[in-house]
């Protein structure tokens, strides 16, 4: 982890409302997929808190790029960023996912969930694991800001609905998905980023079936190094001498083993 | 390494210089070892510590608002025993002072865990956390009382291997008062401010923000509020002073001191800069190069006014 | 011309909206005429207005902080003969609620104050400022005190011939409290919140960048602070609460109403947004619209917990 | 005054630290010498403050140019603004310069001061006014950056003087001017803008010799618009029923008659 100024390279629009921010660092990296970085204007006085986005892609050791979606006064001052601007970057930070024992691979994203599962996709090719992906958005510009181009371009079994059909199939990711898992009953494991709903039944849909689930989270950071147990989620351990019963999604995660989560009491953060 | 021009010392305790990591801010230490030299901090606050290990509150903890965020916490933390016995060990490397947070929700709980803490080793001073607003017992009302806060000091101090820092509510009508109160109870020094009560609603749930309801106010939206204070506080009580609140510079740091600071405490600028204490101890000696300040310590209190 | 859902009334009086210019930020009114529609706006408060002229004080009197601004003016003001004879027959031709401002040093000054605002014809409230922070004399303690806001109540509400609103000071440990003593001494309605007591200083100078030392915070950082009082107090005291502090926004605006508040102030952010009340308006008919509700007063108090 | 939003031209540096900013509107106004606006960058969070800045120029009934130093956060703001960046801005303000019985003029300007009288340079020049310029720089940079170019393009008589001697004569702005008044001792109206402590002694300078003296003040302003009061100077008035022993710069002046300021007083805010 390292706290360090980089450079604006190209800060596109894919789509409306989606940004491929693409930065230049001095520094050279390796990230694991699913770590994640805590960014900021440099020198920007509002908002304060740096904004975690995950690692998008790694184009070379010394230039990451992040997908990010404009939802409020954070992403909004990044989406202001023109090449050469300076941003504040903390990085590389948080677990990654767990591919190591993985004989059959099935990612589902949803929405700019995306971003955090490219790697992991691009990963699981070069490890010739047999991987399904499953892709999620709401409609079809969503697609296109999620970066289903990219995903396309892996050549990888991949499925896509929208919530909308404007793009794929018409439904929710998930339709696809308990299909798939019921159809093809092989041992696999499941790796999903999206939102806190999709995530909650991908995990119910993966108990039922005694798959393996890992699930990326999401949620306001304050620091993003573990100093501030500001990103709390639920969990179904209770370590008295560790984090409580509650673990940091900076640091202890964001990469968790689905059936660790409450589900059910972290949703109240969203 | 150490500019001799910014050491300062508090209660019989020596600082290479008066910058502080504020607890909750700083974790217990080790985790900011990787991103700034502890060895060039003047010390830093542990995470508020109680005599067992608290859950602390479901999330969402942490809302950001315009020049601050709110936070409710809960005080999460390992308990005091465990800090002892695994991240003080760990934290001996270190030439920084460790000052131990201590909180209770209520006075036994306190003593509690100053008793557990006594056995530790290298802890220099401990800092009374009676100004908590994340708790639904004890901590609020404590700190917003000067018979209940002047109560627990004397019984804190009692207990009390070492040197006791009280650490102040600023939500309260008069906090002079409370300081002479603290003071009376035998205090070694005070640090204020501990964050404001607030409170942020999504107007689309109409739900509050933190799950908790209100929260803590920190950053730099307090500032003006923490140097009022710690200039009201200073002027009425000899004790040392640190001041806290909304430092995210040497410029804010020096408003603490000359309003009446021996030393300050950074909080949540280590969230978005994490190297921030580095930068106020560097601007430091910059301004007294500058202003040909042979020890920061002439400047605590030097105000001018006519 | 007005949206109907948006209309309220408080302590008797109807309002068209429940969005008003806060005190010592709209003038007399009348400058603003030319940025904004005053018969749009639901209405607004005088600045404080004494029995006699005030000078205020030397500057500088306005610094300003992250999320915010200090103020100490001293209350420079017309005085409530001249705001009778020479603003209110101008602001006559406005379709808007007219609220004096009232202020003095003592109970007698209020009381003088008020009866020569009795005199005057349209206006439809007095908002006793209690809570000045900027002023060496009655002021803050004034507001501070639960026992002596409610004798100045008292003796204001008999001095009357209109609803009396009484504006409360967030400088205290218990608002709810002061609250109470108020609604019993007879409020019609109370007003919260007024400035939080702050400082800055010019590290260079070593001077407070304030003439007057320190000033009253305002703007976007305080919002927080001024939303959990409003809960706070709206949860208590069953009286109309206009909330104040920080608004910016109609999202800002919803905050206070969802926590308590009938009606809202807007402060500093006409300073640096002029036609912020309008554009509130505009927002909170939108979001009623997309929410589907009927009127305003439906949002009142309706914070959800669970 | 309109409350409007503009667009950024163009956003110069003629020298370090000091801007050239040019707004085009969508209104056109009729400025008077020594007016000002209050800009801010639009949708901006910080600062909350508009900051004042007197018209340099106006370039055509809709384009507006403004000539700042760059100081703290606010003016750092204005300089960040590229072309076709929105401001928020609110103008004209303020009285103005007041030419109307001048037999002879004496313009003084001090550093950016310069800001606030070109425009007036202009209209005595296009009135025909016998007038002497008189421009204080700290140096030549700070000349450069302060528009010496554009007064010399007047072609009006014009004397520079810098701190540091890099450029003109050497030394403060007042020397020349004592000089020049008591060689030519013909009836003259003095206007001048620049820092306190040099209007304070070109105030002075002018009172010994019975000169009239008109002097554009600064103050940090809440509003710029009268109804904070936040911006006042004291003086030496004392009208119970007006605004008090105290002016407000914004609405009042901010072009006073220097002997009704209170010099002594008034500097607390500097
Ligand atoms: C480890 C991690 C990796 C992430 N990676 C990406 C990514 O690659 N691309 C991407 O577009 N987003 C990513 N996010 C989410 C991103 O951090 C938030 O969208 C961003 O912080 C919102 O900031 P804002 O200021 O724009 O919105 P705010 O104004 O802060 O909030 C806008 C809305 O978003 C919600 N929100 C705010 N912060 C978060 C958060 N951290 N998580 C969930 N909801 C939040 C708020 O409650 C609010 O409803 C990631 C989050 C985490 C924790
Ligand atoms: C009517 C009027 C017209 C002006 N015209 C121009 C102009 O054409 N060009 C130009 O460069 N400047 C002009 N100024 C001054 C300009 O407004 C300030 O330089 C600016 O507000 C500073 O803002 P900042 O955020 O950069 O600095 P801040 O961070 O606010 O302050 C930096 C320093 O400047 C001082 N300062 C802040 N505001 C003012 C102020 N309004 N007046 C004096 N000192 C201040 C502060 O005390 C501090 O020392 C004018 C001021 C007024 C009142
Ligand atoms: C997330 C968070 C957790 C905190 N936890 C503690 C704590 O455990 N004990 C304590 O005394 N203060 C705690 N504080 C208060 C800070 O130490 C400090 O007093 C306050 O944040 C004001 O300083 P700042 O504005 O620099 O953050 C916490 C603050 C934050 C933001
Ligand atoms: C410059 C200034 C002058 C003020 N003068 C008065 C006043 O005369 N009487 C009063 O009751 N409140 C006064 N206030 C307080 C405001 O009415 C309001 O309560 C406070 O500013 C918080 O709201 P805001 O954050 O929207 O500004 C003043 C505030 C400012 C900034
Ligand atoms: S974001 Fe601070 S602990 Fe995770
Ligand atoms: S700036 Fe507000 S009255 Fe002049």
């Amino acid at each position: 982890m390292i706290d360090t100024i980089a450079t604006v390279e190209r800060n596109l629009e894919p789509a409306k409302g989606y940004r491929l921010l693409t930065l230049n660092f001095n520094e050279e990296f390796q990230i694991l997929p699913g770590q994640f970085a805590m960014l900021r204007a440099h020198n920007g006085y509002e908002p304060l808190l740096r904004r975690a986005l995950a690692v998008y892609k790694q184009d070379s050791p010394g230039q990451l790029s992040f997908l990010y979606q404009v939802l409020g006064r954070g992403t909004e001052m990044l989406s202001l960023l023109g090449s050469g601007a300076k941003v504040d970057a903390l990085l590389p930070l948080g677990n990654h996912w767990p591919v190591e024992e993985c004989p059959r691979a099935i990612v589902v994203a949803g929405g700019v969930g995306s971003a955090s599962v490219l790697m992991l996709c691009e990963q699981l090719k070069r490890l010739r694991v047999d991987t399904q992906i499953f892709f999620g958005a709401a409609n079809e510009r969503s697609a296109l800001g999620c970066g289903i181009a990219d995903f396309l371009a892996l050549d990888l079994p991949l499925s896509t609905t929208t919530d909308d059909g404007s793009f794929g199939e018409h439904g929710l990711v998930t339709s696809p998905l308990e299909r798939h898992l019921d159809e093809d009953t092989r041992t696999a494991v499941v790796y999903t980023c999206g939102p806190w709903a999709m995530m909650k039944r991908v995990a119910e849909i993966s108990r039922l079936r005694e798959v393996k689930c890992f699930a990326s989270l999401e949620a306001p950071m304050g620091c993003g190094f573990g100093v501030c147990v500001g990103c709390v989620v639920a969990v179904n351990t209770d370590e008295p001498s560790g984090y409580g019963s509650y673990k940091r999604v900076c640091t202890d995660g964001s990469v968790f083993p689905a059936d660790l989560i409450r589900w059910e009491v972290a949703a109240m953060s969203h | 390494m150490h500019d001799p021009r910014l050491a300062i010392e508090i209660a019989g305790i020596r600082f290479n210089n008066p910058v502080l990591g504020a607890s909750g801010t700083f974790g217990y230490g080790l985790d900011m070892a990787e991103l700034i030299d502890l060895n060039r901090l003047g010390g830093f606050c542990t995470k508020g510590l109680s005599a067992r290990p608290l859950a602390g509150n479901p999330p969402a903890r942490i809302v950001e608002t315009h020049g601050g965020m709110l936070n409710a916490i809960g005080l999460q933390n390992i308990g005091a025993r465990a800090f002892v016995e695994e991240k003080l060990p760990l934290l001996r490397q270190y030439d920084t002072r460790i000052i131990a947070n201590v909180f209770g929700y209520s006075d036994d709980d306190y003593i509690e865990a100053i008793e557990i803490l006594n056995d530790g080793a290298d802890i220099a001073a401990y800092e009374l956390n009676i100004s908590c607003p994340n708790v639904k017992e004890g901590g609020i009302v404590i700190g917003n009382s000067a018979a209940a806060a002047a109560r627990l000091t004397e019984k804190a101090r009692r207990a009390a291997a070492r040197p006791l820092i009280v650490k102040l509510s600023p939500n309260v009508t008069d906090i002079s008062e409370l300081a002479r109160a603290i003071r009376d109870a035998g205090a070694d020094a005070l640090s204020l401010i501990n964050t404001v009560v607030g409170m942020s609603i999504d107007v689309n749930t109409r739900k509050p923000r933190l799950n908790y309801g209100t929260g803590g106010l920190s950053g730099p939206a307090i500032r003006p509020i923490a140097v009022r204070m710690v200039y009201e506080v200073a002027r009425v009580v000899s004790l040392p002073v640190i001041g806290i609140g909304g430092i995210a510079s040497a410029m804010d740091a020096l408003e603490f001191i000359i309003a009446g600071a021996t030393a300050v405490q950074i909080g949540t600028a280590n969230y978005y800069d994490p190297r921030v204490t580095m930068k106020v101890i560097d601007g430091l000696s910059e301004y007294c190069e500058h202003h040909q300040v042979d020890s920061i310590f002439s400047l605590v209190s030097s105000l001018r006014k006519e």
